[in-house]
């Protein structure tokens, strides 16, 4: 069976993955699949120490993974109505040219 | 006799396995009940297709098929032969990959739904814990595929049908877990086995069926509505209104592709009124005590095919809908009322046993709808409608 | 080492990456999708069935959808002239390369302390929902008004120009 | 049968039927219907009546149901009491428990007031018709519904407060229904702050009564303040005045109740509660609210009389009778005087709820409980009685002005003559004699003094006169108010031939020949022997009371009968007796004599305070703003020469450094992300490091 480091190791890449693609990408939209990456991966972590953990008929990380998944689909929910008003005033998704806060 | 009768699947598939050495059998006790599951519903398929030709035809004052074999049996056999032997078209513009993957994706999905529908007494391939979930889960993934034939083939028609499914798809894929959960609450268990074993009793020969309660009779409603819609047919069928749309999200499909959509479309059915079955009419359980003696498969399959009837007769009776009126209905009226039902199955299940619940929660019911359907229908005018049948 | 886990991990990273690194959009999200789908059934690998199937129901099934819309409704499967990576791409290249390695290291240094496989536990979804119902009631009411909250502002973020435009 | 009501009698914390378990409902429904009834929109009057009757009537049904339990189970020797309690609020060990309860005393008024109030309901749909806020009407009466019934099936002192205060409000916006009347708002104005002065002593009496024994639930298992160890407690310990905590408690719930029940001094307002429409005058300041606080009392009483010897009585039990006695003289005297109709009965009620107490001080709950029984019937009767005449003579109030409807409008006189017989007394056939008598005869038995009693009997022949004065003002001589006067419609005029069937009948319950109510209030047996009339003296009382009532008849009927005085000659009798006429026509100045000393001294205080405010605080006030006027003149000057040089050349340091910075914040999503990123990393690596040395 699979030792719990080949699962956090995967988690990692995943997480790295994504934090490579919020970083990268132009579009808003691809910025926040990374991000939805990255999520995923804490989530695959906590339910990997959940079932490795000693007691895990106490549920915790598990738990902790479903709550993160809901609170996960909140966040795409509002960050893509976002995108989308943004690109009703910008017409552009293009996270280089959305710099009006800029200082 | 009649119990081997009903576990002969079973019994059948469990010796077959026996032949085997150890190490393979779980493996080919899988394989066998995937390919049983593989092999009967395109069987139900083709029948039902000519089924709903006819039927469709007798209702709309037509013969329907009539040529190919007796009555026009043979007719799914034709079709499947043409389908195979027509040439397969990708438009140009099209995205190959995605445009090949879709129906694949489609038909999978669909497939991998029946793995948790109890058959018959012992007879599914897996009792998963959540089977619901699983259910639902794998339900979800259909609507890519859909999205995904529309995108795929470059094309207003698709691209609209697709946006359209998966917009209505989504919308009505709320009340349709929403009118399960009351079902979860009251047997305390996602397993649809057990949903089947709670509803598998009897007082005075009747069965315990859920759709003989109150919350259980209009979640079945709601559960109908939403099934319809899910499976995109007719009256909700605006995704591939012909009439609007060519053929919506498989317009650009052709050939054993086109066939595939047309089976997921079928098998989507199958599973839907499967589940419908199991959760509200008994799954595999005899209508009454007396007729335990009839195979327990026997029943479900019937069952299924009764409601797959009504979906038919439905679409013969039923005008299309709008897709404003599609949306309102969903998240006006259906998730609403499904939201009620959770409530008044609280109530049933805390009034504890006696008449007393079954008058409230009727009472609860009956109110709402009444109330609400007058809301709904303010201002609206129905005329009679008049038909002239050909002698 | 069993075989499963390789290939889902291997389907799973391959999927983010062709989802950071495809021009088309659409692509995009569909690679992201197996890559979600890849997940889940590592959850399933791990025995936790429910978490599982609740990550395909929501991400396969509303995410997924989600990005979708949201792409379509912003014209973003086509691929902007200027290529898709934005202009300091090398440097979050870096910086992610970087944060690998630090993640990486912790394991592989903390390996030895990991905890080894304890037998899998028996969930079963009543226990879920009893420790939803009682344990975690709080969170859940919280996580309940938390989706509503979000779906309201979603909602109204992206109509409120309705008016202006009949 | 028998089994279970052994065990439902002797019945352990929460262990009940289901019959008691959901008594709650009855106060509940007409609540919840109240609150559906506010959400209606005004033209929506039909469902509003409907609902507010259709839950009314259910509570009549679940009473019904409540009481035929509890007389089944007293036929079987087994007197009902049972209760459920549960724990509202804890705090450290102690708990504040609520509850209700369902006995004897609660079913009886349960069914009292349901049915009466179903009744009024009913009359209400015709005399409010024309009404444009009819919808709001119907929201504050079941809302008062269910406040009473609370009222009634509350077991905890508490659960009764509060209702008792709803019961209060209800009764402010009836009464100031028609609030764009000033006097009507003012009436309503006047009955909340009055009821407020004996609620202070009430909620005095139930603090001190939780401090005294930990608990406010009346029955709880031997564990409640009613029962015998809190009130052994309550009688030993000291409350100065040489009165025991017993007593104490008890003097201030009176106080309470006399608030609501206008018992001396507090009946200022009632009359003019009649302000308000007259289905409200019957329902809430006839036969049901005023009645809470005799209803209180009785439930109370165990408390108020703790410690009493058979035939000996207490120092709260005296108060309370004398508070009565007195109250019923007061008021029937000023009744005499009055030219409203409803002011009349208003001031006949104050003096009857005299007779109530004074029935409870006297005799005990049953006398006191079936006088307000009987009355609640007849009393309900003769306003909406009033009301039918006032809605058939034009919206007239004034008795001088009416006459003779006797001929125009029959059901109503019939009905009206039926409520003013019981109300007098009149002998054997109305049900008011034998309660009145009840009270009278223990009166005369009782052990400390005979003044009550007279008193009482005084009280008889005032009422027996000046209800004849109102009947022949009313209904004899010609009419003489403007247009011709028209019976009332059915809805209106059936209620009160029911009424007036149990003003009649009721009586039949209460004879000493069958003591079927007295018995089954103290759980004794009842059966029926004429042995009841042989007690000593109880023939001659009711003979005695008897002639009192023709006498009182017989004055009236000189003064007034038959013949029709013009609205602005002299009433006969300030013919008679001028001074005494102006005196009671003025109602004893008792009003003028509050406004004379409370309110004047109010006035009084309120211009102290205001003078006070402005000279003394408003001087300070003025000072400390001159203190810091001049302070600021300083700081200004100070700023200006040393400050403001080197402030603005940090602001140039800033501003430069705030450029730099800015260069970071170029509004890039992906460079802030970049940097937490950094940040991470560099996070983690110190952690690791630091973690492995």
């Amino acid at each position: 069976m699979t030792p719990l480091a080949g699962y956090l190791l995967v988690a990692a890449l995943v997480f790295a993955v994504g934090l490579a693609g919020a970083l990268t990408r132009r579009n808003a939209i691809l910025v926040l699949i990374g991000i939805e990456l990255m999520l995923n991966a804490a989530n695959l972590n906590l339910v990997a120490f959940w079932r490795y953990s000693p007691h895990p008929e106490l549920l915790t990380g598990m738990m902790f993974a479903v709550f993160s998944i809901a609170v996960a689909a909140a966040e795409a929910a509002v960050g893509l109505g976002l995108v989308i008003s943004i690109y009703r005033h910008a017409r552009t998704t293009d996270l280089d040219e959305m710099n009006r806060m800029k200082g | 006799m009649a119990n081997t009768l009903d576990q002969i699947f079973v019994l059948l598939s469990r010796w077959i396995v026996s032949l085997l050495p150890v190490a393979l059998q779980p493996l080919v006790g899988i394989l066998l009940s995937v390919v049983a599951i593989i092999a009967v519903f395109p069987g139900l398929f083709a029948l039902t297709t000519v089924l709903e030709r006819k039927g469709l035809g007798r209702m709309q004052n037509r013969i329907g098929p009539n040529r190919t074999g007796p009555f026009g049996i043979l007719q799914p056999v034709a079709d499947g032969i043409k389908s195979l032997t027509k040439e397969d078209i990708i438009p140009t513009s099209a995205d190959a990959v995605v445009h090949f993957i879709a129906p694949l994706v489609l038909v999978v999905a669909v497939f991998m739904g029946f793995a948790v529908l109890p058959m018959g007494r012992n007879m599914q391939l897996v009792d998963m814990d959540a089977g619901l979930l699983f259910f639902f889960a794998i339900g979800a993934s259909t609507e890519l595929s859909i999205f995904m034939a529309g995108w795929s083939s470059r094309n207003k028609y698709s691209l609209l049908g697709a946006m359209r499914a998966v917009a209505q798809m989504i919308s009505y894929e709320v009340p349709l877990l929403m009118s399960t959960v009351a079902i979860v609450m009251i047997t305390g268990s996602l397993s649809l086995v057990k949903i089947v074993e709670a509803q598998n009793q009897y007082t005075w020969g009747l069965p315990h069926w859920y759709i003989f309660t109150p919350w259980g009779f209009a979640g079945f409603v709601m559960f109908c509505i939403a099934a319809t819609a899910e499976t995109n047919r007719s009256p909700f069928d605006l995704p591939e209104g012909e009439s609007e749309l060519v053929a919506g999200y498989f317009t650009e499909y052709s050939g054993f592709k086109f066939a595939l959509f047309f089976l997921g479309e079928y098998l989507g059915m199958f599973s839907i009124s499967g589940l419908g079955t199991t959760l509200f009419l008994g799954g595999w359980s005899a209508p009454l005590q007396v007729l335990n003696f009839v195979p327990s498969w026997i029943w479900f399959f019937s069952k299924v095919m009764l409601s797959i009837t009504v979906l038919i007769w439905i679409r013969g009776t039923l005008p299309r809908l709008r897709q404003d009126q599609l949306m309102n209905f969903a998240w006006k009226f259906v998730i609403p009322m499904t939201l009620l039902n959770l409530i008044v199955a609280a109530v049933w299940h805390f009034l504890g046993d006696g008449w007393l619940r079954w008058i409230v929660c009727s009472a609860i019911l009956l109110g709402v709808y009444v109330i609400g359907g007058r809301v709904q229908m303010r201002g609206k005018k129905f005329g009679p409608r008049s038909y002239r049948y050909a002698e | 080492m069993n075989v499963v886990f390789w290939i889902l991990a291997v389907i799973t990273v391959l999927g983010g990456l062709t989802a950071v690194t495809l021009k088309n959009t659409v692509h995009c999200a569909l690679a992201v999708t197996t890559a979600f789908a890849g997940l889940a059934l590592l959850f399933l690998q791990l025995d936790a069935q429910f978490a599982g199937f609740a990550q395909i129901l929501v991400y396969i099934g509303a995410v997924a959808i989600l990005v979708v819309f949201a792409i379509l409704l912003t014209r973003g499967s086509e691929t902007p002239a200027e290529g898709v990576f934005s202009r300091t791409w090398f440097a979050g290249l870096l910086i992610a390369a970087a944060v690998f390695a630090v993640l990486g290291w912790a394991v592989l240094h903390s390996v030895a302390a990991l905890p080894n496989e304890s037998a899998a536990p028996a969930v079963t979804v009543l226990q879920i929902g009893t420790a939803l119902m009682g344990r975690y009631v709080l969170p859940l009411e919280i996580v309940a008004l938390l989706l509503t909250a979000a779906m309201l502002g979603a909602v109204i973020v992206a109509m409120h120009e309705k008016g202006e435009q009949k | 049968m028998q089994e279970s009501m052994a065990q439902s009698f002797h019945c352990l914390y929460d262990c009940y039927g289901p019959l008691v378990g959901n008594l709650v409902l009855i106060p509940a429904v007409p609540m919840v219907a109240a609150g559906v009834i506010a959400l209606l929109k005004q033209p929506r009057r039909k469902t509003a009546a409907a609902l507010a009757i259709g839950s009314l009537s259910f509570s009549l049904i679940y009473s019904l149901f409540a009481f035929a339990y509890v007389v089944s189970g007293w036929m079987h020797g087994l007197p009902v009491r049972e209760t459920v309690n549960f724990s509202w609020l804890t705090f450290g060990d102690g708990s504040v428990d609520l509850g209700w309860i369902l006995d004897p005393l609660s079913a009886v008024m349960l069914v009292m007031v349901t049915f009466v109030g179903l009744l009024i309901f009913i009359y209400s749909t015709g005399y409010m018709a024309h009404d444009e806020n009819y919808t709001r009407f119907f929201c504050f009466l079941s809302l008062f519904a269910g406040a009473m019934l609370g009222v009634v099936i509350a077991n905890s002192l508490l659960l009764l407060f509060m209702c008792w205060e709803i019961v209060g409000l209800t009764s402010y916006l009836l009464i100031g229904f028609w609030y764009q009347k000033p006097s009507a708002a003012a009436a309503a104005k006047k009955a909340f702050l009055t009821t407020r002065v004996g609620d202070i002593f009430f909620i005095l009496g139930i603090v001190w009564l939780f401090a005294q024994t930990g608990t406010l639930l009346f029955y709880s298992q031997g564990a409640g303040t009613l029962e015998p160890t809190a009130l052994a407690g309550l009688l030993s310990a000291p409350a100065g005045l040489g009165l025991s905590a017993a007593t104490a408690i008890g003097l201030l719930i009176f106080a309470g109740a006399a608030g609501k029940s206008g018992q001396l001094p507090l009946h200022v307002w009632l009359p003019d509660a009649m302000e308000g429409p007259t289905p409200v005058s019957a329902l809430i300041h006839a036969a049901t609210m005023v009645a809470a606080g005799v209803y209180l009392i009785a439930r109370v009483y165990p408390l108020i009389s703790a410690g009493v010897q058979p035939g000996g009585t207490t120092t709260a039990l005296t108060v309370v009778t004398w508070v009565g006695a007195a109250t019923a003289v007061f008021a029937a005297l000023i009744a005499v005087a009055q030219n409203d109709i409803k002011r009349i009965l208003a001031y006949s009620t104050v003096s009857q709820l005299g007779y109530m107490m004074a029935g409870l001080g006297l005799g005990g709950v049953a006398i006191g409980m079936f006088h307000l029984i009987t009355h609640a019937f007849f009393k309900a009767l003769l306003f909406m009685g009033a009301g039918s005449v006032i809605h058939g003579s034009h919206e007239e109030q004034d008795v001088r002005r009416m006459g003779g409807l006797r001929n125009s409008m029959r059901i109503t006189w019939l009905t009206y003559l039926a409520g003013m017989l019981a109300l007098t007394g009149f002998p054997i056939f109305f049900s008011g004699f034998w309660s009145k008598d009840a009270i009278l005869e223990s009166a005369h038995h009782w052990s400390a003094g005979h003044g009550p009693y007279f008193l009482l009997v005084f009280g008889a022949l005032l009422t027996a006169f000046y209800m004849t004065r109102q009947v022949s003002y009313v209904f004899f001589g010609e009419y003489r108010g403007d247009g011709h006067a028209h019976e009332s419609p059915r809805v209106m005029t059936m209620p009160l031939a029911i009424l007036a069937f149990f003003a009649i009948a009721l009586g039949v319950v209460g004879t000493p020949a069958w003591p079927w109510f007295r018995s089954f209030l103290t759980d004794r047996p009842a059966w029926f022997d004429f042995g009841g009339f042989h007690e000593p003296g109880l023939l001659a009382l009711m003979l005695t009371s008897t002639a009192i009532v023709f006498l009182g008849y017989a004055i009236g009927w000189a003064l007034y009968g038959n013949k029709s005085p013009r609205a602005e000659e002299p009433d006969a009798l300030e013919k008679a007796i001028p001074p005494v006429w102006t005196a009671l026509s003025n109602r004893f100045y008792v009003d003028e004599f509050y406004g004379g000393t409370v309110i004047a001294f109010y006035y009084w205080w309120a211009r102290v305070a205001d003078w006070f405010d402005r000279r003394v605080w408003g001087g300070l006030v003025a000072l400390v703003v001159w203190f810091f006027g001049m302070l600021a003149r300083f700081d200004r000057f100070f700023d200006e020469n040393w400050v403001n040089g080197g402030f603005d050349k940090g602001c140039e340091e800033l501003s430069v450094g705030g450029g730099l910075l800015a260069r970071v914040q170029n509004g890039r999503v992906q460079t802030y992300l970049r940097l937490l990123a950094l940040a991470i990393v560099v996070l983690a690596a110190i952690l690791i490091w630091s973690s492995r040395g």
